[in-house]
C-alpha cells in the first residue's frame, strides 16, 4: 500500500485567503485511499527540510486523481501552495489507519474545524451511499465567516448542517464543540445511537475527546503532530493512550478513539 | 573499467556488500522501510537502540525541525530486548543484508544482560553500543562522555560476548579521540561516529521549550561539519575501522566522510527526508568509482589529502 | 502602554541601551559596517580579538558554506594591540555605543601584557576575553577546553584589570557549565557563549580539505539549537549574567536566547548575510514587548516555563 | 560609497548555456560604480545562506541602471539566475578598488577568461575614449566555442580581438594565457609600452601573475574568492601579498598588481 511516489499537480486552486486546494495525478492514492489516510509530502527545497503531512481530501479513480487541502501556516505548507500545475511532488502514501466506518443504524455526526473539513469530506463522500441524508449532521466550525470553508458544498450534500463561528459571523457563535454538546444534549437520544468522527484543531479534539469520555460516545478523532518519517519508523508523533503506552499518530493513527487517547 | 567497481567493505571479519547502513533510530526494526525500498541493497541495518525493558520514551513533542536539521528526544522507545528476538529479529534475519543490533542501558549490568540475551541468537552481525543517547540518562551518555566510563562499559561487553562490537560516540565531549582511544583499548572493534549533539528550541509565544523533554539530539546537514571533523580526527587517532555518521544526505557527503577516513557510513534522518537516500547512495557510489576507475571503494578511505 | 518599552540592560555595572551586540570577529572595529547601519543603535560592538602582536592569520582558503552555516578559520588575523589603540580605538570611541575588546593569547602573560595596554586606553567598556577560537592555538582553547585553565586564565584577568570581565565559552566541551562556575569563581563579570563548534568540510573532487587551515570553526542558524541548550543550561547553573551567541538571525532567535536566560545577545554571521540584522532586532523587541504589553526587556530574560 | 540596496531586475537574459545577464535598476551603483567593482548580492532563499559577489559588467547611467553577467556554476548562482524581472535583489555595493587607468601611451590589453569579461567589458567601455582602438588588444578565452562569450560585440569595438579555445573549436587553439605571452614575445616590442589587465579563473589569473612576474609586466588582474561579508569585516577572503601580507580580496581588491600577489 505505502509507496513513494512522484505525483504530478494537476491544478491548484486558492479557495480562500491561505487556503488551497491541490489535484495530483495517482492511480495508486486515487484506488488505494481511504477516509483518514494522509501522504507525507516532501516540500522539494532546502528549507523546511523535513516532509509534511497533509490529508487526502478526495480521490477520483476514474481520472486517476486526488485532492488535498492545504492551509498555509508556516514555510512548508507555504512552499507547498505555490506549486503550479506541472510540476511533481515527492510523496508517501497513502499513510495510516483510516475511519472506521459507523455502524448501520447510527446517527452520524461529523464535527470538522477549520482543515479538519479535509478528511472529513472524503469521509462524507464513503458514507453517502450507506446513510441517508437525514441521519447525518456535519457541524462545521470556524473562527469567522472569512474562514469557513464549503458550507455551500456541504449543504449540496443534503445533510444536516450546524455552522459555528468563534465571533459570531456565520452560524451559531462560539465554538463548534460547544455547539456540538449543546445539540446532542438537547436532542436528548440515546447517545449510544451516535457515531461521531471528528477532525480538527489540536485544542477541538482535546474538547472532543473529553466530551466523548464523558458521555461515552462513539467517537473517532483524526490527529495532527509534527512528523518525521511519517512511516512508523522514528516513533516522534506519538500521542499517549490511555493505557499509559504512546501510539504513533502516523500509522496507529491518525484516527483515534476519542475515549482512548489522553490529549493535553 | 571492465565490470563493477568492489563497494564491499570488511569490518571485524564481517563483509559488507557495500559501505551504507542505516543509522540507529532512524530506520525502525527495518520492516517499517520494507515497503518503500530494497532493503537487501543496504549493507546492514542497524537497529533502533534495544533495552533491557521496553520502554515507552518520553512524552510529545519529541521532535522539531532547526535549521538544515532537526530536534529529536524519543527516549529510546523500543520493545525491551525479549520481544526484540522474538517479534523484531525474525524479520531482520531473513534479509539479505547484515543486522547490526544498537545497545543501551543507564547500568553496565543493563547493557551484559541485553548483550547476553543477544547472543543466544542467530542473525546478529554486530552489536552497536550506544553509550551516547543525550535523551534520558538511559542512553549511555554517561557512559560516553569520560574515556573512562567508556572503557568500562565497553570492556565489559566485549568480555560478554563474541560479537564484534562497536562503540558509537558522542559528540558532546572535549576531546572524542580520548574517548575513542578508550573504547580501542577495551576491545571494540570498531567505533561510530557521532551520534546526536545536545540542543534544544523554544517556542516564543508561548515561552515553552519545543520538546516535553526540553533538550533534545541534534541530526542532519547542521551537524555534518562537526561529525566530520570528528571522524577526520578519530581515524587519524586509533587503529580501528572508523564508522561515519551525521548528516549525510547523499553521495558527496558519504564521500567526504569516506575521504576523512570512514570505512562505513551510516544514513541517519536522511531516511525521513527521502527513504531512497541509502540506494541513491550506493549507486552514486558506484558511479564515481566507475567514472574515475577506482576498483575498490577501499582504496578512497582516508584518501584525503592535506599536505 | 504608553511610550516605548525599556530595552536597555545593566551588565557589570555598564548600562547597555540595547541586548544586542555584535560577536567578535564578525564585525571587524566597527567602521567596516559604518557605511550601512547607524552604529549608535547597537547595544554595543565587541572587536575582533585583539592580540599581543599583529596576526597574519591563516593562509586562505579561511571560509566556506556548509548547510544553514558557514566554517571560518580565519586564524585571529588582527593588527595587534597597539596599533588597535592608535588606529582603531579612536573611531570606536568616537560612536555613541558601548565598546567591548575581544582579547586572545596564547599564554596567560600574553593576556595580561594586551589588558595592561587596553588598561590605560580610554573609551573601553568591558573586556571579552577569548578562551575558544578553535582556529589557532593562540586562540586560547587550550584554556576554554578545561575548568581548570579557565579560571587560572581569567583569575589572572581580572587580577590586573579594573574593565568588566567576559569569558567567552567554547562549546567544544564535555560540560560547558563547569568551565562558566569556573570562569563565575575566577571573578567574571559575565560569561558569553558560544564561540564556534570545530567542523570541516571536504572538497571531494580535489581530495583535500576546504579549508587550508584542515578544519574550522561552524557558525550560523546550523548550531542555533546547540548554542540555546548550553545557554540554558549555563543560565541555569551561574549567578553572572549570562550572553548568548550562537546562529541568531532575527527576533525570534533573539527571544528563545532571552527566554533561555540571556540577557544580551551577540550577532555573529548574520551581519555577513544582512548588515541591517542587528538593527531590525532592535526593532522587533521594541515591536514584541510593546504588543505584549511587556515594560522592560529584562522582565523576559530566563522566562522559560518548563514546568 | 558603499550601501545595501534593494534593485529590481529589469530582465534577464540568457547569453550562452548557462550564462546569463540580468539588468539591475540602480541610480547609485550606475553613478558611483567603476570598472572592477562588484555588488554582493543576497540570494535570497534560505540556502545558501551567504551573499555572492559578480562584477559590475556596464553601467547606464542615463536610465539608472547597471549589468551583471552570471555563470551558474552552483546552488546560489542558479537562484539568481532565475530571478525574473520585477523581482528585487538585496545588494551591497559598489564594492572594491577598480582597475586604475592605464597611463597615456601604453598599448592596452585586456586578457579575459571566461565569465572575465564581466568587468574588462566595463573597463573597455571606459577606456574606449582614452585609447584609440588600434592601441586596444583584447584577449578572449573560452573551453570551446559554445562557451565563447562576447566575440561579437567585441568584433564591434574595434579594438584587436584574439580568441583562442582550450579545444580549438574557436579561435587559436590552447589556453588564452598562452596565447597572450607567444603573442607579446612574438611581437617583441618594448613590454614596457604594455597595459594588461586581466580577469578570469584563478589558474589563468596564477599563470598571469606568473608572466607578469617574470617579464616585470604592468599588469592588474581582478582576483576571485569565496566571500562571507564582502565589506572587509571577516577577512575571510584574503590572498597573499608578495610581503607576506594578506589582503582582502573584496575591500583591498579585487584588483592588485599581479606582480605583487601569490596566488596558488
Ligand atoms: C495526519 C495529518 C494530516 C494533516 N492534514 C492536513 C490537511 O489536510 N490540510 C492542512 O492544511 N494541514 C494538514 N495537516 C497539518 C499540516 O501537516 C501542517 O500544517 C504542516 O505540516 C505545517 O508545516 P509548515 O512548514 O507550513 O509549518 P511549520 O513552520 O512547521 O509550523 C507552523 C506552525 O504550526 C505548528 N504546526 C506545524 N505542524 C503541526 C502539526 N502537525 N500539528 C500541530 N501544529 C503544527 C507549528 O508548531 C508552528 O506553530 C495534517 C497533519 C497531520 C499530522
Ligand atoms: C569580486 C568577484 C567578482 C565576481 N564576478 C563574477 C561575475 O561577474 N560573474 C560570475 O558569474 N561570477 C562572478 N564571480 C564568481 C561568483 O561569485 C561565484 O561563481 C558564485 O559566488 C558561486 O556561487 P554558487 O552558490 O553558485 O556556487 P557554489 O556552490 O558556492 O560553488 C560552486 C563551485 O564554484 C566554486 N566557487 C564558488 N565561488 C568561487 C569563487 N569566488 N572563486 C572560485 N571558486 C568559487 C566552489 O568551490 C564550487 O566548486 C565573482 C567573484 C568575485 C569574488
Ligand atoms: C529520531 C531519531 C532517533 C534516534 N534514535 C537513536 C537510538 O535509538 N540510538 C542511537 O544510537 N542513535 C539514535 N539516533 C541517532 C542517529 O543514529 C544518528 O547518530 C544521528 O541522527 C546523526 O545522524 P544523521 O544526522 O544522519 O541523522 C536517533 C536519531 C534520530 C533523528
Ligand atoms: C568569520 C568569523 C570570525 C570570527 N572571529 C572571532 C574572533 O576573532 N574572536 C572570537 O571570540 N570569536 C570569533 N568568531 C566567533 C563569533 O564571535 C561567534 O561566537 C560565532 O560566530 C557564533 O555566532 P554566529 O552563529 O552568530 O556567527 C568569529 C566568527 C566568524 C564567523
Ligand atoms: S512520524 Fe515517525 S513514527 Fe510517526
Ligand atoms: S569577505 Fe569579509 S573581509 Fe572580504
Amino acid at each position: 500500500m505505502l509507496a513513494q511516489l512522484s505525483c504530478t499537480v494537476l491544478s491548484r486552486k486558492e479557495l480562500l485567503d491561505h487556503i488551497f486546494k491541490l489535484t495530483l495525478s495517482s492511480s495508486h492514492i486515487s484506488r488505494k485511499a481511504k477516509p483518514g489516510n494522509f501522504v507525507h509530502l516532501k516540500v522539494n527545497s532546502d528549507a523546511p527540510l523535513l516532509r509534511r503531512p497533509f490529508s487526502i481530501h478526495s480521490v477520483d479513480r476514474a481520472r486517476n486523481r486526488f485532492e488535498i487541502l492545504l492551509k498555509v501556516v508556516g514555510k512548508g505548507s507555504a512552499v507547498l501552495s505555490q506549486k503550479s500545475p506541472g510540476e511533481t511532488l515527492d510523496l508517501l502514501g497513502p499513510i495510516g489507519n483510516s475511519f472506521s466506518l459507523p455502524p448501520r443504524g447510527r446517527e452520524v455526526i461529523l464535527v470538522a474545524g477549520g482543515m479538519g473539513i479535509a478528511p472529513l469530506w472524503f469521509l462524507l463522500t464513503r458514507l453517502a451511499g450507506r446513510f441517508s441524508p437525514e441521519d447525518m449532521t456535519v457541524f462545521m466550525g470556524a473562527k469567522s465567516k472569512t474562514e469557513l470553508l464549503y458550507a455551500d458544498k456541504l449543504k449540496g450534500t443534503q445533510a444536516k448542517l450546524i455552522v459555528a463561528t468563534d465571533d459570531g459571523s456565520a452560524g451559531r457563535k462560539g465554538l463548534i464543540t460547544e455547539v456540538f454538546l449543546k445539540e446532542i444534549k438537547k436532542r436528548g437520544r440515546d447517545l449510544k445511537k451516535l457515531a461521531v468522527c471528528s477532525c480538527g484543531p489540536h485544542k477541538m479534539l482535546k474538547s472532543m475527546s473529553e466530551i466523548a469520555k464523558s458521555l461515552d460516545l462513539w467517537c473517532q478523532i483524526s490527529l495532527e503532530t509534527h512528523m518525521a518519517c511519517g512511516v512508523g519508523a522514528c516513533w516522534g508523533c506519538v500521542v499517549k493512550g490511555n493505557d499509559g503506552t504512546y501510539k504513533r499518530v502516523c500509522v496507529d493513527g491518525p484516527v483515534f478513539d476519542a475515549r482512548e487517547v489522553v490529549l493535553e | 573499467m571492465k565490470g563493477r567497481p568492489d563497494l564491499s567493505v570488511k569490518v571485524a571479519g564481517v563483509r559488507f556488500s557495500n559501505p551504507v547502513l542505516v543509522a540507529s533510530g532512524t530506520f525502525g526494526y527495518g520492516e517499517e522501510y520494507n515497503a518503500l525500498i530494497d532493503l537487501s541493497k543496504l549493507g546492514g541495518i542497524i537497529t533502533k537502540s534495544v533495552t533491557l525493558k521496553p520502554r515507552e520514551g518520553n512524552p510529545p513533542p519529541r521532535t522539531v525541525e532547526t535549521p538544515a536539521g532537526m530536534l529529536n528526544a524519543i527516549g529510546l522507545t523500543n520493545v525491551g530486548v525479549d520481544r526484540f528476538i522474538k517479534q523484531k529479529l525474525p524479520f531482520l534475519r531473513r534479509l539479505n543484508t547484515r543486522t547490526i543490533v544498537n545497545v543501551a542501558g543507564s547500568t553496565v549490568d543493563d547493557y551484559l544482560k541485553v548483550v547476553k540475551r543477544l547472543n543466544r541468537c542467530k542473525g546478529i552481525d554486530m552489536l552497536e553500543i550506544n553509550i551516547s543517547c543525550p535523551n534520558v540518562k538511559e542512553g549511555g551518555l554517561a557512559f560516553g562522555a569520560r574515556p573512562e566510563s567508556a572503557y568500562e562499559c565497553i570492556k565489559q561487553i566485549r568480555d560478554h560476548t563474541s560479537y564484534p562490537v562497536i562503540a558509537k560516540l558522542s559528540p558532546n565531549v572535549t576531546d572524542i579521540v580520548q574517548v575513542a582511544c578508550a573504547a580501542e583499548e577495551a576491545g571494540a572493534d570498531a567505533v561510530s561516529l557521532i551520534n546526536t549533539l545536545v540542543g534544544m528550541a523554544i517556542d516564543v509565544e508561548e515561552r515553552k521549550p519545543v520538546l516535553a523533554n526540553i533538550t533534545g539530539g541534534l541530526s542532519g546537514p547542521a551537524i555534518k561539519p562537526v561529525a566530520l571533523a570528528m571522524v577526520w580526527k578519530v581515524a587519524g587517532a586509533v587503529r580501528l575501522p572508523v564508522i561515519g555518521i551525521g548528516g549525510i544526505f547523499n553521495v558527496q557527503d558519504a564521500l567526504e566522510f569516506i575521504l576523512a577516513g570512514a570505512c562505513m557510513i551510516q544514513i541517519g534522518c536522511a531516511n525521513f527526508v527521502d527513504p531512497q537516500t541509502t540506494v541513491k547512495i550506493v549507486d552514486g557510489l558506484n558511479r564515481y568509482l566507475k567514472e574515475r576507475k577506482i576498483k575498490r571503494i577501499t582504496d578512497l578511505v582516508g584518501g584525503l589529502r592535506t599536505g
